[in-house]
């Protein structure tokens, strides 16, 4: 069985005291806890400090573009649905540019988690807002405050039918690893929102911002709409898996015996030719 | 009798022209022809005049024709717009109150019969006011002796569901058709030889480029919606599900491509097809699939740019945002299919490249070529074989015994041992960041300029099986025309008819490997001659690809055409003619 | 004052009976019964049947890319406030494509109103599922049924802050002039999403569907999370204005003398030269 | 007496380095040196080596030097990294336990002297452990004897607001580092020399292309935050609101361009900032500008790619990115300064020609001339001036009395007088589609050739007022160095350097307007000459697109480097020789 140790890939840059630390290794650990192998994981990370996190956990990994660690992803399970896999990025990759994409995956329901590292800031461009950055937020771009209001990732997942909507705190290990692993587990697209300081930007969103302020929910709600008019209640700072849903995911649902690893060196499938062939003569 | 036969049929959209006009051309498949044609049509959906344009010939043949023998006109709009395109004696079928039979002239002097008739009382009094349209097409089978039978087949599987009822009628109608031509318009032009029936396939582009993609062995595309790539994704949407495969539609071109990078990355055969904005769109990712070295296949199918333009309308104008579009240098491999036929080749060998150098492959296509169809003969299936390139087996990653197996390993050929992931021993990292052997992050400058000569290194010296096409045409030419994709019937017509005309002695090179492009092999068949391109854009981006090769600049130009619409055969021989006196 | 003639583009190209017909019929009417000149207003709108709108009102047109017309719409007013703007395109367009832009604008609340003409199709590439096509809807490329839930946008805009929500629904051509009146008028960012009937490639959503379905909502809800609520609660199945709420728009909120037009031909301005120069001195 | 000096500060990111740096060389330009720098970062936020390098001259200096005379280092991988570099007699300050001072050598064979000591220890004894890189900073000064003055001066400013203390143990750390150097390190390399100050700017390329921005009018940009592009849109956050204008930090690259579009379209001058990444994402929309005739101006500035490549690195990798990116064809102007004193006046001309062609302007820039600074004479204010080209007012488009106003005019320049939305005489329509006078889609064919002809023909003749720099060296040269962006400095000092060696006599042409390519004025220029390029590329791509224009083939080449960093005159002179030497 696979132990932390064989979870470790390269060393990471991040800062010391980044909350990203903890989300790594909550994803090593809800890995070896639920006894999968490195390789049965292909992690998909976008542009970010939080993006490295693919090369940083060893698993099979993708380090992908800004914003489309999400379709990438998506694509990944399509072609090995054997593949346990996790796209994972920033706020402002996945709810900035990336957040049609983030929609339109909750809505699809491809059975994958998506593990956001929610700093409310850009990071890695050096702190500039994120579209969950506060309204009233100071950053060297918006002096005056950022005159924006943050999305509201977790309603949008909910209301727009994600099957497994759950929230964490990077200062929580505990019980961040047990939601992730939930959202592992889970069949379908599980949206995973942590927060995770950003210890060189943010002077706001901070630990004890976060420790201060955050409620925890301790069972999923039974009702989507019910979750949803809690978090909007709470102004989205809560923790726990707000609302988990067993529905077929969307390639079950297609109901396609999937044969797409199969093409080895040869010939042309000649019969499978002269079928197809008939519909053009 | 004659061999061949140019057919057109025109009216308002979303009035069954492009149903009646592939009707006719299954015909003339069905009874032996090659058969090429061109539907014109404008961005609605109703509305708006469209016509469906038929060459049969008894040879095989890749232009649809600058002529018309008998024009079908089921609007007012049809014979003005088409007048100047009637051939000597053609026979003109309209609608009127009665039945008439006149002469006409066009304004390019050739004089035509019409023939008017009321074709939807006679249907109505038939007892199916719909088969005015068999009517039509009874009548065209006439003038030229056509077998009704092939037609009244075609009816049984159209109507099959419809009932007997509405199967006969139809049939009637064309019965009617041909009585009708008999009656009024008998021998008016000579009818058909009849010639010995081959396997054909009648086959458009689009559908020959997912077949071909198919066969390869692909089993997936995602894409989203957009004219004239659509038909790509169509077909394989009601094909791939049969082999295990699927076809994703999703929310935008971006990811698009993003699956397809996905699926590809995990082992699958993949594809995204698209056309311009899509294709800009996609510049970033496919950027991540040459650094990440990640296979795919993109097909562009070309429209009238730039931006929205002419989303319904034919243009060559992507060539260079194919070979160049995306910031930084990637390694990449530019094809773009000569025919129909080739087509279904080129797409094979799209996966095989794409997996045999891990890179990026963009297949060209045009509206000319994407959504026409055409006779090809049948394809041959053990023309290209499967090649999955430097895939390795978990058996054989085992044997490098690393615990992070090295992905971008440094090879004497550039191109490193693929594993997938899933396999037990070959954990290994896939980026988009410049990265070490390992996959990880890296900023060493001796790492960089190693990895930089491998990718771009790696497909120097990739090649097709037919890079380019070579008609010498029988011997010395002083002139060599240069096209690509859909030109390619027009363009050897034009020649056929200039040497004919005893004008000039022109060879033809089709180029369907333009990156890398095939310069070696290129440079013995240009020298010394001169140069001209021809092409369905402004900027004669195929002359100035050919110029950054080779320094033709004081021996060549190029002809170009960009309003919407392919070539004709009169235009390309009035334009080379042209040249040729100015430089004389 | 301008009367309906004036507002008379080119001559439309749709297809008999589209409920884009009712809603170009709508825009018009609205902008003439609220005393507007048409050269006051600029309708940006993107690809689709649905984005020829910009072509068939004769306002100032910018008929724009797919998915993009939000993006240039905002710009349109930043770089112009004293334009009244409006945003318009298909459900494929602002929802599909451009659904990240759509969110973002929803936070943003820049001063303009957004259109969506919402078929629950792709129209002008032929009828392929769009974004809001309902779950085992069948087109050609979905020939055993949508696999895909369709998008809330509703409750989207709702839950990440937009201050003026409404749907409207072409056979209903009275409230929907009505609700465009109103988006038009408030300040901010207005979205009304209208059902718009694609006779010739979706046989499901017909008008008759929609006259069955429709719940009409007499008066905005006070809170923008009982809207939300009840939204859900319908399945979107609801019309009238749902939420308006009264808050700075994002420019105000700048606080910036705007003076963006006043760049004439000339010498670069001297003193403005020699004021910024010194930082670099 | 010196008349340069080489200085570079290396350490771990995110303590201090830049900071330190900036000090030194904005002390050196208050002494009235030509100062030019390069600093060289990794893509974390903290950690990871990093340096700032300074060439401070006398006269006016593009290039910050191949050498160092004083090395600082901050940590342990500075001096290994750098030796190589070191200038015979050159100084390296260290931290180490105690005080030391030795002889070296470097694997180059040049000696130097090292000092170390504890200069944490020494700051901590002053009360201020964190004023130890002014200790440094002292001893750099003493070194080549710079007032302290200017130093206090600089150190009131910075820690104004920290306070009296603050501000007198800083001081003390200065002077306590000019002590130290006299004690031990007396002498050991040259004082400076004096020179008179001039109004000199220290600037970087970002802030000089802001600027220049903001004094042609632009008062508006939208942008998303990347690398190495941010701090125009920083800059520009900060002054435009005092001036009536705005930045936007919007969701992505593609509501970056579509935004200034928007604004722009609406009559306000308006521009986006990007590099290659979001270049790529904004190729879809730059057609829609380039279609619809919407002026704008696109900032790229240039890093190591492809994909997300090296973000912190500098490359010139987008030539063809810039020149053909979007699928179809759209006029469009690609500059790319030489310098960034040129940034300035680049930028405000780009504006012009935007509005004098209605089209995109797109602005090259590279890492190196992103975000680096250099010391510039300050700019001519009068150099420039504003030209909206055809805009017109609400009274002059009454004029032409039309309902609905011909937004696309044709006229004999192809360029169509311009309102904007608001004016009561002039309600029109823009579009992205193909269209018509009116603004109103068409497909008909006569149309689409005029327009494209307008389109594609109006920027043929386009010029900025420096096309290209030309230095002739003096006389017949036989080879002809031809760059871009920021290897200008270097290819200078190469020249001159190969010159005074009595190896060759090179000539040197420096494109800052790359599409249209000025190919008539370069022509004579390149004619019988050797042509080499030198670019941060693999490809050559400014070869390449020499190539296309002229029949250079067989008599160019192009020197390339694609690791990262810049070119050292070392580097470009070694393979000058090399094809010398090879041709000979
Ligand atoms: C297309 C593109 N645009 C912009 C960038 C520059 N960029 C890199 S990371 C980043 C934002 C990172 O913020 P976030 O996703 O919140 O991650 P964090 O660093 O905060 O973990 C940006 C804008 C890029 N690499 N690619
Ligand atoms: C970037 C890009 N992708 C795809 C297309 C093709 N396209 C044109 S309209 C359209 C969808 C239209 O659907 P919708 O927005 O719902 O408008 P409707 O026609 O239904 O009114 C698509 C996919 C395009 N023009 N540009
Ligand atoms: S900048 Fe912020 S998010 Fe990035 S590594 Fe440092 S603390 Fe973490
Ligand atoms: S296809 Fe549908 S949406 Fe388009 S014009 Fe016709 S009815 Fe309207
Ligand atoms: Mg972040
Ligand atoms: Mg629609």
């Amino acid at each position: 069985m696979a132990t932390l140790k064989d979870l470790r890939g390269d060393t990471p840059s991040w800062c010391p005291g980044c909350g990203h630390f903890s989300i790594m290794a909550g994803i090593q650990k809800a890995v070896v806890q639920l006894g999968y192998e490195p390789h049965e994981f292909a992690i998909i990370s976008g542009i970010g400090c939080s993006g490295k996190v693919s090369e940083y956990v060893r698993t099979n990994g993708f380090h992908t573009i800004h914003g489309r660690s999400v379709p990438v992803a998506q694509g990944v399970k399509m072609g090995n649905p054997d593949l346990k896999v996790i796209a994972s990025g920033g706020d402002g990759d996945g709810y900035g540019i990336g957040l049609g994409h983030f929609v339109h995956a909750s809505r699809r329901n491809i059975d994958m988690s998506y593990i956001v590292m929610d700093n409310n800031i850009y990071g890695l461009t050096k702190g500039q807002t994120s579209p969950r950055s506060e309204h009233g937020f100071v950053t060297k771009t918006t002096k005056e405050g950022n005159k924006e209001y943050p999305v509201d990732p977790v309603s949008t997942s909910l209301a727009n039918g994600a099957t497994f909507v759950a929230q964490a705190f990077a200062g929580d290990i505990k019980q961040m690893v047990d939601i992730i692993e939930r959202a592992i587990e889970h069949k379908g697209f599980s949206h995973v929102n942590i927060y995770s300081p950003c210890v060189t930007f943010n002077k706001v969103n901070t630990y004890d911002f976060y420790k201060e302020r955050l409620t925890k929910i301790e069972k999923p709600f039974e009702d989507r709409d019910e979750a949803l008019a809690k978090v909007r209640e709470l102004s989205g700072l809560v923790t726990g898996v707000l609302y988990e849903e067993k529905r077929p995911d969307f390639q079950g649902k297609l109901g396609i015996e999937f044969d797409t690893q199969s093409c080895t060196n040869g010939e042309m499938d000649e019969d499978l030719f002269h079928k197809m062939e008939k519909q053009f003569q | 009798m004659r061999e061949s036969v140019e057919w057109m049929v025109g009216g308002q959209q979303g009035e069954g022209v492009d149903s009646t006009g592939e009707l006719f051309a299954k015909t003339l498949v069905r009874y032996g022809y090659s058969v090429s044609t061109y539907k014109q049509f404008m961005s609605r959906i109703k509305g708006g005049h469209t016509n469906y344009k038929i060459k049969a010939t008894e040879k095989q043949n890749y232009y649809s024709g600058d002529g018309i023998d008998i024009l079908l006109c089921l609007d007012k709009e049809t014979l003005p717009k088409n007048e100047q395109s009637l051939n000597q004696g053609a026979v003109v079928i309209q609608e009127g109150k009665e039945i008439l039979v006149e002469a006409g002239q066009a304004s390019t002097g050739v004089s035509y019969t019409t023939f008017t008739l009321p074709l939807k009382k006679i249907a109505t009094d038939l007892g199916n006011p719909l088969a005015k349209n068999m009517i039509a097409l009874g009548i065209s089978a006439g003038l030229v002796e056509l077998p009704v039978e092939i037609l009244n087949g075609f009816i049984e599987e159209i109507f099959g569901k419809k009932g007997e009822e509405v199967i006969n009628s139809n049939k009637q109608a064309v019965l009617k058709g041909v009585e009708l031509t008999k009656e009024h318009v008998p021998n008016q032009i000579k009818p058909l030889s009849v010639v010995p029936v081959s396997n054909q396939l009648f086959i458009s582009g689009n559908e020959a480029t997912a077949f071909g993609s198919l066969m390869a062995g692909c089993r997936y595309l995602s894409a989203y919606p957009i004219t004239p790539a659509s038909e790509v994704m169509e077909w394989l949407s009601d094909e791939l599900p049969k082999v295990g495969g699927t076809v994703m539609q999703v929310e935008d071109e971006i990811a698009g491509i993003c699956f397809a990078i996905g699926a590809s990355y995990s082992g699958t055969r993949a594809m995204t097809s698209t056309s311009g904005p899509g294709l800009s769109l996609k510049t970033e990712a496919l950027g991540m699939a040459g650094m990440s070295e990640v296979p795919i296949v993109i097909v562009n199918s070309q429209r009238g740019g730039p931006s929205t333009g002419l989303p319904t309308k034919h243009e060559q104008s992507d060539l260079q945002q194919m070979i160049y579009g995306t910031h930084g240098e990637i390694p990449r491999i530019v094809l773009y299919a000569a025919t129909i036929e080739d087509a279904f080749y080129i797409a094979a060998e799209a996966f095989n490249l794409a997996d045999q150098y891990q890179c990026p492959v963009i297949v060209g296509l045009d509206l000319g070529l994407s959504m026409n169809k055409m006779t090809v003969p049948t394809f041959d299936s053990k023309r290209v074989k499967i090649d999955r390139g430097k895939l390795i087996t978990d058996e054989e990653a085992k044997d490098f015994n690393e615990t992070h197996f090295k992905r971008y390993r440094l090879t004497e050929d550039g191109i490193s041992p693929r594993p997938l992931p899933g396999m037990p021993h070959a954990v290994h990292t896939t980026s988009s960041n410049e990265h070490d052997e390992s996959g990880y992050i890296s900023e060493d400058q001796t790492n960089r300029i190693n990895m930089m000569r491998k990718r771009l290194e790696k497909v120097r010296d990739a090649m097709i099986q037919e890079p380019f096409k070579y008609d010498d045409n029988g011997g010395e030419s002083e002139i060599v025309l240069v096209g690509m994709g859909s030109t390619y019937g027009m363009i050897q017509e034009t020649i056929k008819q200039l040497n004919e005309e005893g004008v000039i002695n022109a060879s033809h090179i089709h180029i369907q490997q333009l990156y890398p492009l095939p310069i070696d092999k290129l440079q013995p068949l240009i020298d010394g001659k001169r140069v001209v391109t021809v092409e369905n854009n402004y900027n004669g981006q195929l002359l100035q690809l050919l110029r950054q090769h080779a320094p033709i600049h004081n021996n060549s130009e190029a002809i170009t055409q960009y309003d919407g619409d392919p070539f004709t055969v009169s235009t390309i021989a009035k334009q080379v003619k042209e040249l040729i006196s100015w430089q004389r």
